[in-house]
């Protein structure tokens, strides 16, 4: 365990927010169980009241989500000073096996509370309320996630131990002779290159085919962004964040979010996760489409989320190109 | 007639923002003109060849936590207490908290 | 235009202090005209003009505003509904004290989200058809109580609703003073406005403007009186 | 628009409904803006000490050779030397004398140092400022030392070392290599420690493991290890000093739950009136969005602007009590300013989140009073 002053913050913080969570699946529960729109009892009220709370936590919920992913990012990075050839936050990250799950986990409970707020947005322009029970079984869904993110981020801080003087340094040296590889396995450039550009391309087209007639396509698109999504994240690791770097081997996906790169990666990332949010909400709704009450709201919801995406990973794929194209470095000479 | 509340309050709000920016560009001014000092310190640091900041002189092991061995805590009393602010607020050398 | 069939509320149902404050009222409301509900105190006049004022949700029976039923929609959308078509003048005037009086008149604005400068204009032009212009900008606590009236009932029309709903309005004003009310209230109906009214003040029921008078005890509507 | 303009709108009546608790809310602002300040300043201090000792000890010797005797250093025997220079890749080794000296007129603890500074010569030494702020000696003073046998000698102060560079060399006396031996008592053969440098620098810890293995009985310490030491003690500082102000912390997340769930009657009033003039429970709950809002945004910019003039401009003065303790030699030093978003963020983590969920509960519970209550006032 590291006493870092962020480490903690991070800590409180997730801790507060499991504990809002835990508490409203306790409502969640009562929700699924009891809930009659029809009826003006006193429990219905009640029940009706907590929903409000619950819409709140969520979307504190996906605030935190968001900052903490940052805050955990920047932290990994300011520590990579106490570990032995860690470079940068990649390089902390992989000091013990929870950092990068608790990477993954933090960007889906992301991508969750996301959709929770879209499927709680539409459902409540309904007057009766039809997705109430779906959206609280997909709160009970995003609590455990909530909890394993708690215990896994807890799991990565407390096993940190930083490699500082020993009275016996014979044992550090001898772990040293490898080091902490802080470098990140690349997937190939060429391929990957094809994939983003073909993923990007489908999924653009597929979004303005989903926004113009507005059908099951919406289906496709969604699937497509969220593989977008993927394909952007691993072409970061492989090609994109060398021509960012301007160097042959650094594929660190955090450094971009750094002050030497003009917090271009604040940029792209909120470009990718809020598309994949909209994308993913997209999809989310299309079973919803039929339901009387809600055949008004959702397509043009859908069709609104649909247009974010789409611009939100064209902003991303110009950006990308924009810095392919006119950056000094030339990659295939490498 | 009279002012909108919401009005002061953003209007407070920016000059809040703006003292905050003002804040982090004096931070950044203040760090690259300190860079000439802080190298002669540095440079000072490498002719004499010192190891350690000078920021805890109450005792001889919190002068030089670095170079400090298992046994220089306590040496002095073994309530060192009495040193309290030092021996509370820096560790112990790390060596002796790991094992 | 308002239909209630069969509504009962029933307060802390199944606990032992069980209370029944409406059983079984069934009442339709006309268009533009000033009903009144009358009654001793507890006799279910309150409860009954907030479940017809989409305050609170009756426990059965069924209501209908304009045609279109509205009994089991979430608090949500009740209180979109009531905002639009409601406005309630409170027997303590209910004014927010430490805030000018154009203010509380656009309180109840606030949500609909139209501007600021729409609004400030608005109200002005209701404070000026009550008399208040000069005290506009005065702060609510200096205000006498004929005149925190008459704010009230500017605040429950800045919304422009279609319905007036006024619980004991006149309990503390003195005679003259309702009098003055209930001259408002003949001036409301004639810019087409329904106005129902809960009161046991003689000044009122017995008013000309009244359309209609229903007395009410232990939560049932004993006689119809309509006059012309 | 009509979105903003009804955001624009609800803040103005949270405003002025906040304006009307006067001084119940100003008192929770004050106490909120204190918290931020003290998180703030010790975030602020122990950030910029690290930043400026990695800047500054970036210099230290590559790595330096101690020897252990029974678990405690010991003076190195000068033929050790030469075997680590002996070592393949060792550009240099250097013996390094140096020691403490407690004056007992002043009760301070002096770092006596050989070097080879100029002015330094027999007879004649270099002081800190610290060192000449507690004994009054300036330039060409005569400073008198007790010998390790208990007679005395005495010294010309030649040069006082710059006041910039106090925070290295606030309690340094540098003093040449015949005068220190033969105050000290320490014979020819032996010297404090070894500084050794490295031809390639990435050779340091083979290096290191060579000395540990030709040589058992010595303990090298390597810059980086140094280096990552500071970085670990001031976050671990930092840290520490964080938890026990998080009693306060606590402390004024309790005031805050109170405050927001110990709806007044006169609140409970308002909400009343506000939910039966057609306020929407989401409305109230902005309204109780911007409450939180206002005194979060106002508490937390104004705590880290008064803790940066506090920790930047004058030099930390609230610390200085603590810090300085029992030390007689305290240095007087100015930080480099030093910010970065992640310190932000992470006070934004460790007030604004609590205070936030603290309030969520409450504000939920105010916001969900039934309308038909205005009627029954």
């Amino acid at each position: 365990m590291i006493f870092h002053p962020a480490i903690m913050a991070l800590l409180v913080g997730s801790l507060l927010v499991t504990l809002m969570l835990l508490y409203s699946s306790y409502y969640g529960v009562q929700v699924i169980r009891k809930w009659d729109i029809k009826s003006g009892s006193e429990l219905q009220l009640c029940l009706e009241r907590r929903t409000y709370l619950v819409s709140i936590i969520m979307s504190y919920m996906l605030f935190f989500q968001l900052a903490s992913f940052y805050l955990f990012i920047f932290t990994a990075d300011a520590i990579h000073a106490t570990f032995v050839s860690a470079m940068c936050a990649a390089g902390s990250l992989n000091v013990n096996e929870y950092g990068y799950p608790a990477v993954i986990i933090k960007m889906v409970n992301f991508l969750f509370a996301g959709t929770w707020l879209i499927i709680n947005y539409a459902d409540n322009r309904a007057y009766d309320y039809p997705l109430i029970k779906k959206k609280y079984l997909l709160l009970l869904v995003i609590t455990p996630l909530m909890v394993a993110e708690f215990i896994v981020q807890g799991a990565y801080f407390i096993g940190l131990k930083a490699n500082v003087i020993t009275s016996c340094c014979g044992s550090l040296f001898s772990t040293d002779a490898e080091g902490i590889a802080s470098e990140i396995a690349a997937l190939p450039r060429l391929p990957m290159k094809i994939a983003f550009y073909l993923s990007t391309a489908l999924t653009l087209a597929s979004g303005m085919y989903f926004c113009l007639r507005s059908d099951w396509s919406g289906y496709v698109f969604s699937f497509l962004s969220i593989a977008t999504f993927v394909v952007s994240v691993a072409a970061m690791i492989s090609f994109i964040s060398l021509y960012f770097y301007e160097l042959p081997t650094h594929h660190c996906p955090f450094c971009i979010l750094q002050k030497d790169y003009g917090f271009i990666g604040y940029l792209l990332y909120i470009a990718l996760f809020g598309g994949a949010v909209s994308g993913l909400g997209t999809g989310a709704l299309m079973p919803f489409r039929k339901i009387q009450s809600l055949s008004q709201i959702v397509p043009s919801i859908q069709r609104r989320l649909a247009f974010t995406a789409l611009i939100l990973y064209f902003l991303f794929t110009v950006v990308v190109t924009y810095r392919m194209i006119f950056s000094d470095f030339i990659l295939e000479g490498y | 007639m009279f002012a909108r509340k919401s009005n002061v309050f953003l209007l407070f709000m920016a000059v809040n923002i703006f003292l905050l920016a003002l804040v982090f560009g004096h931070a950044s001014y203040g760090e690259k003109n300190a860079l000439p000092y802080l190298r002669g310190k540095a440079q000072m640091v490498k002719r004499i060849g010192l190891s350690d900041l000078c920021l805890f002189t109450d005792a001889r092991y919190a002068r030089h936590p670095s170079m400090a061995d298992l046994s220089t805590p306590f040496q002095d009393h073994p309530m060192s207490l009495e040193h309290f602010p030092s021996g509370t607020i820096i560790t112990p050398p790390p060596h002796l908290r790991s094992k | 235009m308002i239909e209630l069939s069969d509504i009962r509320k029933v307060f802390n149902s199944g606990k032992p202090n069980e209370f029944v404050a409406i059983d079984g009222i069934t009442l339709s409301v006309e268009r533009d005209k000033v009903l009144v509900l009358k009654g001793p105190s507890g006799s279910g006049k309150t409860t009954l003009l907030s479940v017809i004022g989409c305050m609170a949700r009756p426990t059965s029976g069924r209501i209908t505003l304009s045609g279109k039923e509205i009994t089991s929609l979430p608090e949500r959308f009740l209180t979109e509904i009531r905002r639009k078509s409601f406005g309630f003048v409170f027997q303590q005037f209910n004014l927010i004290k430490g805030i000018t009086a154009m203010e509380n008149v656009i309180l109840p604005a606030y949500p609909t989200g139209e501007g600021f400068s729409v609004l400030k204009k608005r109200a002005l032009s209701l404070l000026e058809l009550f008399d208040l212009s000069e005290r506009a900008f005065s702060k609510v606590e200096w205000l006498s109580g004929g005149e925190a009236q008459r704010v009230s009932i500017a605040r429950a029309l800045v919304n422009d609703p279609s319905v007036i709903i006024a619980d004991e309005p006149t309990a503390h004003l003195d005679t003259k003073l309702s009098k003055d009310f209930m001259e408002i209230i003949g001036k409301l109906k004639v810019r087409r406005k329904t106005i129902i009214i809960a009161s046991h003040d003689p000044i009122v029921y017995e008013s000309a403007a009244v359309d209609r008078v229903l007395e009410m005890r232990d939560g049932r509507i004993l006689s119809r009186a309509t006059r012309q | 628009m009509s979105r903003f303009n009804k955001q624009r709108n609800i803040l103005d009546f949270t405003l002025s409904s906040l304006l009307r608790r006067r001084t119940k809310n100003s008192a929770l602002v004050i106490v909120y803006t204190l918290i931020v300040f003290s998180l703030a300043s010790v975030l602020f201090f122990t950030q910029a000490i690290k930043k400026e000792a990695c800047i500054v000890l970036q210099n230290s010797p590559e790595i330096i050779v101690q020897r252990i005797v029974a678990g405690r250093h010991d003076l190195l025997p000068a033929d050790y030397i030469d075997t680590i220079r002996a070592i393949r890749g060792v550009q240099s080794a250097k013996g390094r004398l140096w020691g403490y000296y407690f004056e007992p007129a002043a009760g301070a603890n002096y770092t006596l140092m050989v070097s080879e500074e100029p002015g330094v010569e027999v007879g004649r030494i270099v002081i800190g400022q610290g060192v000449s702020r507690t004994i009054h000696a300036n330039r060409a003073d005569i400073v008198p030392f007790r010998r390790y046998d208990g007679s005395y000698t005495s010294f010309e102060v030649s040069d006082i070392l710059s006041s910039e560079s106090e925070l290295v060399s606030s309690d340094l006396v540098l003093i040449s290599e015949s005068d220190f031996r033969e105050m000290m008592g320490i014979r020819g053969e032996y010297v404090t420690d070894a500084a050794v440098y490295a031809k390639n620098k990435r050779e340091l810890f083979m290096i290191a493991d060579k000395i540990k293995r030709i040589l058992p009985d010595t303990r090298p310490i390597t810059k980086d290890e140094i280096l990552r030491t500071y970085e670990a003690i001031f976050d671990w500082r930092g840290g520490i000093l964080l938890v026990i102000l998080s009693g306060a912390v606590i402390a004024f997340v309790i005031l805050a739950w109170d405050k927001a769930s110990g709806l007044s009657s006169d609140e409970r009033r308002e909400i009343g009136i506000l939910k039966g003039i057609g306020w929407e429970t989401s409305d109230v709950i902005a309204m109780k969005f911007w409450e939180g809002a206002v005194i979060s945004l106002s508490s937390f910019s104004l705590g880290i602007i008064l803790a940066y003039i506090h920790v930047f401009f004058a030099s930390s003065a609230l610390f200085e009590p603590a810090l300085k303790g029992w030390s007689v030699l305290y240095p007087e030093f100015r930080l480099v300013p030093h910010m970065d978003p992640l310190q932000i963020a992470t006070l934004f983590f460790l007030t604004v989140v609590p205070y936030t969920v603290s309030t969520i509960v409450p504000s939920w519970r105010a916001a969900t009073i039934d309308p038909d209550t205005v009627m029954r006032l």
